[in-house]
């Protein structure tokens, strides 16, 4: 048998190495001979080989659409992969508490909420409520958390004059919806602002939602991303043993300063 | 009846319903509010924006709000106006707007003459909305009317004339229905957008000219496939009979109305949401509107198989509220959902029996029944077989109105070609199994029968103990989707005012009287 | 039962099959083929190949057969062999192959003598297949044994090595039966191809080194999973027999055998199929190995809705001759399809009605469903669903065995995904509509109930006509899937030989008084 | 509104050159984060841009499927495409007998068969048998045809005897089973035969079958191809119409010779 080789890794289906791919799209043209040439010569474009439209629907008036398969020429060398990860150990719910109380000796504050004209609550929710998600506690339930969720469509200033207001470690964003990217524009903006009122050094800022990963999170300022299946003792570790990190940081800086 | 349902207990609900809407109803007959107003402005012709983008409804019922005379309604001050200048509705809008006339400065003007002023323009709006439901029997009689479960599939890319796009090709493959799903939010704003609009999220806003050029490429397309296409918005949010309007003027076929809605899931305050929901069910029943309720929403944030009798619950009090809006039961499309979470052993047959319970307590009314969303995931695969498997609960239950699930739901709104493989979904789904639901019959006292039942009785208890405390005090509670809302909480209830004695809303009155006279249901 | 079918006719079917099948089996029992003694052949213990790639058991028994011998059997050629060299078969095979023996020159050799030399490797012959129907039993015991509607997959990638990768990875996911397709026209091959292989078109080869590696992959795959994965190949073809010792030797669990798809599909002569299937069967019967028909083949060709009823014919047929091969009725999985044009309004219904028919008509046996493949289309969405709507018929209508299909049918052999993501599909099915056959009763004269009468009495037709004119004539006339064959065409008929008075074939004799003894079905 | 530009044509999802494309595969890697970036990756690779893994799957071992949505940068000119279509003037069954009548004067004769290990007669029966095919007769039922089926898994020197033995004017072969490109090389085998044989001038070589496409069959040294959805009459229109024209041709060649 022929070994899987690292350094070129291709799609599978039934032979190492034969690239098989399928395609779903549509183009705006009529449907015909035409387009599904088109649809053919796309997929080329894209570095495919024996390229089959195997199926062709008229989607009326000037779309078509197509589902094609063909064998993909790239490959991708998997020793080279840098994936971005949050940082964290893996603890409970038991393990935080205890970790907060003898590393950082004092509750963390976090203000939560679903921003812009984002309504969807049942994510941070997950991560926050009392009754939790999962067969988890959220953050509510652990003693040492101070948690408010401020729940959905809160403005970004909102969410920042509350934050000030309870001298928060974390805040905590949802972005749920993303049609013409406008979590990365809401997003942005909150960054713009925590940094327009200067407290970008004091708060942890965190960002979650199904479209969300964590080298997005950090490609637009904030300090960890977390995706789709998210529990609420991966967030509260992270808080955790971030800002006891953060702490150690600044007792080396001002001692160095010293 | 193909469950063997209770029928004094469904009768106990439904009484339940009537005592908790007449007191409900009490509370709605004493006040008005800013968007009934604005609606009056609407009907009697009053549109467009100030130089701030400031609609002109909403310029002049602000003003009136703010001296405090919205207790009389906006109709006499019109009234006044025109009677005192001459000039029309809009005119008098637009030299308000420009600050050259001040609208709360006719008070000498007899209130008979300005009633007599605005006869004509009543007339007219009234004629409007008449013409426009008797095109909409026209067509229906011309074209066919499509064959239930109606297939209802959603647009929803911010730009209009994308919607036109993607709506054309979904009525072309199939769609009996087209609903243009509105902007994120929009339904917290207290005006109502103006114009062709081409920058929406999630959706496309809700505008009186977004609704004619969809209407005119449906009419369209209608006339092409020889299939009568249902055009459908949302009246939902703190403009609710404003929008009912506009869609009676443009001859949209649906509105998505729900009594409680606004209230638990966009935090609207209460008193504002039964008043509007009222005027505005008024004005659907009378353009021959059917309305959509939007039970389906308990079960996206709360356990579908849990919370299922909160649904029938709902259902029941929408029911009782639409019947005291002037709706007959063929206007009434109660809302449910196939959301039961699909690991479960028996999920399927859990959700039959919810939507054959439903067919069998609402018999005349056009059940919307709403896909799987919460339990949809990036597996577009494993996606369109749930579709499928719900399109065929549709089927099988004899459903009104199928809102079609998309493969991507938990991706992304909707691409041209998601909506086309949903509807071949429910078309192969509709055709392959059009008759099972004659065929089979369910084993008496088996999981389905039982289900139903349990649900049912559940549904009873709910409702004997909000008629108890009252439906407001129940909202408080949480008693709907776990969700608490205090009777003086949310937004829009500044824009709430009692009436005064002399209040005066003609098309409230036009219609009432209009809805009694075609033998609707009575309209308090 | 579940459909109220007429009895009285039921009876009448087997009744007819029974008479066809005794036809049938006179001239069974008259022949020997080449086959039939390769097999003898390769259960005492020959296997290879020559210097030229051609298995021993074919090398020996050409010989017997150019030589004229071959009436007599295989067995008392070796015996003789034997007493007279004092050899192994195997030895004796490879000197034959060098041309370093004569085959036929020990004639002087008492009978008695050569049936004496061969006792020992007769029974341990037999005890290896005893000791894995054994094994078989111990494991299905351990481990569980999976739940009905079984799930059934194939990997066909033409390579036993990504066959295993592909096998492994479907029974992670939830398979509980793979089935490892042939390379194309494997059946036509009149020898069975020897050693691992990686080149097949469409499948892999069917070789006991094959055979012998995935076995020993899906144990290690049963063990970590805790599932039994059964394992299947097929026995049909030119080497029947062979390939069911085979089977037997390297435990399969089951194995495609058809009494008739070679004739029709493969164009073998008939008098030879006839023969081989039936000592094949035998040794599937013996081996515990449950056979699959494959009456779904009638459905690719012709249309499934118009000859429904040949397909039950054919059951009642392959019913008949299974049991004079000593085989059990739950050992013998008659094959069907869901092959109905989707575009037929109710399709599903007249799915059901077919599937429940057989439910109900062959209540004991393991039947066999096969998914939609005709009307798949590269339209891998519609695909995906139409198998969902296979499945939901299989778990409503309590099949064994559901051979799951694929979405990409109409593109390629499975991709690993595509066989994963058919389990998800079957799972999800399954469960969410897990008791909805018991749940459900068909309305007593409906569309189900009247469409499985008339297939009942159609097949009852077909079959009065069958056995009126004897089933070679029926084949001849083209009363199966339209396809005409006669009695001395195809490919094969030089490989039968009359049987002489003091044939003997040790493997026949002893299997046959064994299934007596184990009170499995009479033999023949 | 946008127009379409046809020089620069993109996938369509919900807004004109969004270049939404939809994708499915497998890698043979181990389920878990760097087989999902790895698909990322292998998506950025074919052009995408705002890729997004939708859904992993464990496939058991060393396998992972993956569900991948992704704006495609690439673009297709349509209107330099060039699309080989078989040359053919629509007939029906009464015109082709009609024209050959006319034109050819003789009857045609034409050899089927679905040759090398593949025997799925139903594509090649549904243009040859009296019954035909979708509503339309098929070769044998037409008076101006002499056809003849041979069936299934026909051996390529079998075809090529039969045609020379008909004196064929046509040789038509069905290849269904494509898989490690089987049709391929069967088919090549058969033109090579058919060269060997001296008679390549004197037939119209047609191949036929689900992934046979017209450009294909000029590739590999044939006359016409078709695919699926053909009718019987495409075909006996082609035959007829290429039959004329070659006797054309011919006479032509002959004149200018002498
Ligand atoms: C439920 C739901 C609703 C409910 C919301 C109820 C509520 N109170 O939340 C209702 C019905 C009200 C609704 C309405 C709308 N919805 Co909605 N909705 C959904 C749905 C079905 C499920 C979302 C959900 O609850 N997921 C379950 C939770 C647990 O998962 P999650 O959000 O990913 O959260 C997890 C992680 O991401 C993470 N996480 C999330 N946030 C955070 C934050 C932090 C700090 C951390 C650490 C982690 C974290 O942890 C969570 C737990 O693991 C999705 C489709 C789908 N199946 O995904 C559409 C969906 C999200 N909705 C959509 C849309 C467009 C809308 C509307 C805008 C439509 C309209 N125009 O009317 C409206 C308006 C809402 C608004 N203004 O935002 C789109 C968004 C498309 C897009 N990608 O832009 C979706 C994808 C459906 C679709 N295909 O169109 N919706
Ligand atoms: C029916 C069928 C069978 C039947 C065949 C019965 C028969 N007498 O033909 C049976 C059950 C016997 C069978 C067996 C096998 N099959 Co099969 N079968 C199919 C199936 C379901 C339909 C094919 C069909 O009949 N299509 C309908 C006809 C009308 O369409 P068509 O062939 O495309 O023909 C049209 C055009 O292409 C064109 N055309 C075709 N030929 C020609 C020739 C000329 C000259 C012209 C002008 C036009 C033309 O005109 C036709 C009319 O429009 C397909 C899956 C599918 N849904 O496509 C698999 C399929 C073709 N089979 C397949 C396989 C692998 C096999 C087996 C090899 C499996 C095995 N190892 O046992 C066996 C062995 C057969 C063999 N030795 O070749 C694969 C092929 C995979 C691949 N791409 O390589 C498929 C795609 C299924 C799959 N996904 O695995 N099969
Ligand atoms: C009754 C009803 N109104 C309105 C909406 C739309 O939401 P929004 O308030 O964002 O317009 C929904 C959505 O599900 C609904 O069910
Ligand atoms: C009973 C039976 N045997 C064998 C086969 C496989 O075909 P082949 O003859 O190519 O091995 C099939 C295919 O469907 C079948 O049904």
């Amino acid at each position: 048998m022929t070994k899987v080789d690292l350094k070129n890794i291709r799609p599978y289906g039934d032979t190492l190495d034969d690239g098989k791919v399928q395609l779903a799209f549509s183009l705006p043209l009529r449907y015909g001979p035409e387009a599904k040439e088109a649809a053919r010569q796309l997929a080329i474009e894209m570095g495919f080989e024996d390229v089959d439209v195997v199926s062709a629907h008229d989607l009326g008036g000037s779309f078509s659409f197509f589902v094609v398969y063909g064998k993909c020429k790239h490959s991708v060398d998997v020793t080279q992969l840098h994936i971005p990860k949050v940082e964290v150990e893996q603890m409970d719910y038991f393990q935080t508490n205890d970790f907060i109380r003898d590393k950082l000796g004092r509750k963390i504050t976090v203000v939560a909420a679903c921003t812009g004209s984002d309504a969807h609550t049942v994510g941070i929710d997950a991560i926050m409520n009392m009754k939790g998600y999962a067969g988890e506690p959220g953050l509510e339930r652990y003693p040492w958390f101070r948690a408010q969720n401020l729940g959905a469509q809160v403005p970004n200033e909102t969410l920042v004059a509350k934050a000030i207001d309870a001298d928060a470690d974390a805040i905590l964003v949802s972005q749920i919806v993303t049609q013409k990217n406008v979590h990365i524009s809401n997003l942005t903006r909150l960054v713009d602002l925590i940094e327009a009122e200067g407290i970008r050094d004091e708060v942890l800022l965190i960002c979650g939602g199904p479209r969300i990963s964590h080298e997005l999170a950090l490609e637009l300022g904030f300090d960890a991303g977390f995706g789709p299946g998210t529990l609420p003792s991966h967030v509260a570790a992270y808080i955790a043993q971030e800002l006891v990190r953060k702490e150690h940081r600044t007792s080396a800086r001002l001692a160095e300063e010293r | 009846m193909k469950l063997n349902l209770d029928t004094t207990r469904i009768a106990r609900c439904r009484e339940c319903a009537g005592d908790i809407a007449d007191t409900i109803m009490e509370g709605v007959n004493r006040v008005t509010t800013t968007t009934i107003e604005r609606t009056v402005c609407r009907l009697i012709g009053i549109d467009g924006v100030d130089s701030a983008g400031v609609p002109l409804p909403n310029v002049l019922v602000d003003m009136l709000h703010e001296a405090g005379r919205l207790a009389s309604g906006a109709a006499c001050y019109v009234g006044r106006a025109i009677v005192a200048t001459g000039l029309s509705p809009q005119a008098i809008a637009e030299k308000v707007a420009a600050g050259e006339m001040d609208i709360v400065s006719f008070d000498s003007v007899e209130h008979d003459l300005a009633r007599a002023a605005l006869e004509d323009l009543v007339a007219k709006g009234i004629a409007r909305i008449e013409a426009n439901a008797e095109r909409r029997r026209e067509l229906m009689e011309k074209l066919s009317p499509g064959i239930e479960p109606l297939i209802y599939v959603i647009v929803a890319t911010g730009n209009i004339y994308e919607d036109v796009n993607q709506a054309q090709s979904a009525a072309k493959a199939g769609a009996d229905i087209i609903a243009v799903i509105r902007s994120t939010a929009q339904s917290l704003l207290d005006y109502v957008p103006y114009g062709a609009t081409t920058e929406g999220f999630g959706g496309t806003f809700a505008t009186q000219e977004n609704f004619r050029i969809m209407r005119k490429a449906l009419d369209e397309t209608s006339l092409e496939t020889g299939r009568y296409i249902r055009l459908v918005n949302y009246c939902s949010g703190l403009c609710m009979p404003e929008i009912a309007a506009m869609g009676a003027m443009e001859r949209l076929d649906m509105m998505l109305n729900d009594s409680m809605y606004g209230i638990l899931f966009r935090d609207i305050n209460m008193k504002r949401t039964f008043a509007d929901q009222h005027f505005s069910r008024m004005i659907n029943a009378f353009a021959g509107i059917t309305i959509n309720t939007g039970e389906d929403n308990y079960l996206t944030t709360s356990d579908a198989y849990q919370e299922a009798h909160t649904v029938l619950a709902s259902q029941f009090i929408n029911e009782a509220l639409a019947h005291r809006s002037g709706l007959p039961d063929e206007q009434i499309g109660l809302g449910h959902a196939f959301e039961i979470d699909p690991a479960m052993t028996n999920a399927f047959l859990y959700e039959v029996a919810q939507a054959q319970m439903a067919r069998d307590i609402f018999p005349n009314e056009p059940l919307k029944y709403m896909p799987p969303t919460k339990y949809m995931t990036g597996d577009i695969f494993r996606g369109y077989l749930m579709n499928g498997m719900f399109n065929l609960a549709g089927v099988m239950t004899g459903q009104s109105i199928q809102l079609l699930g998309m493969l991507t739901e938990a991706v992304h709104t909707p691409h041209i070609h998601d909506r086309y493989l949903a509807i071949r979904n429910a078309k192969y789904v509709f055709s392959t199994a059009r008759d099972l639901g004659c065929e089979m019959t369910f084993k008496p006292g088996g999981i389905v029968e039982t289900r139903a039942q349990k649900v049912l009785d559940e549904a009873a208890v709910t409702l004997e103990q909000v008629r108890e405390i009252g439906l407001m005090a129940a909202i408080e509670e949480g008693v709907f989707a776990g969700i608490s809302r205090a009777p003086d909480g949310g937004r829009g209830l500044d824009g709430v005012a009692e009436k005064a004695d002399d209040y005066w809303n003609p098309f409230e009155d036009e219609i009432s009287a209009r809805l009694k006279k075609n033998g609707g249901g009575a309209c308090d």
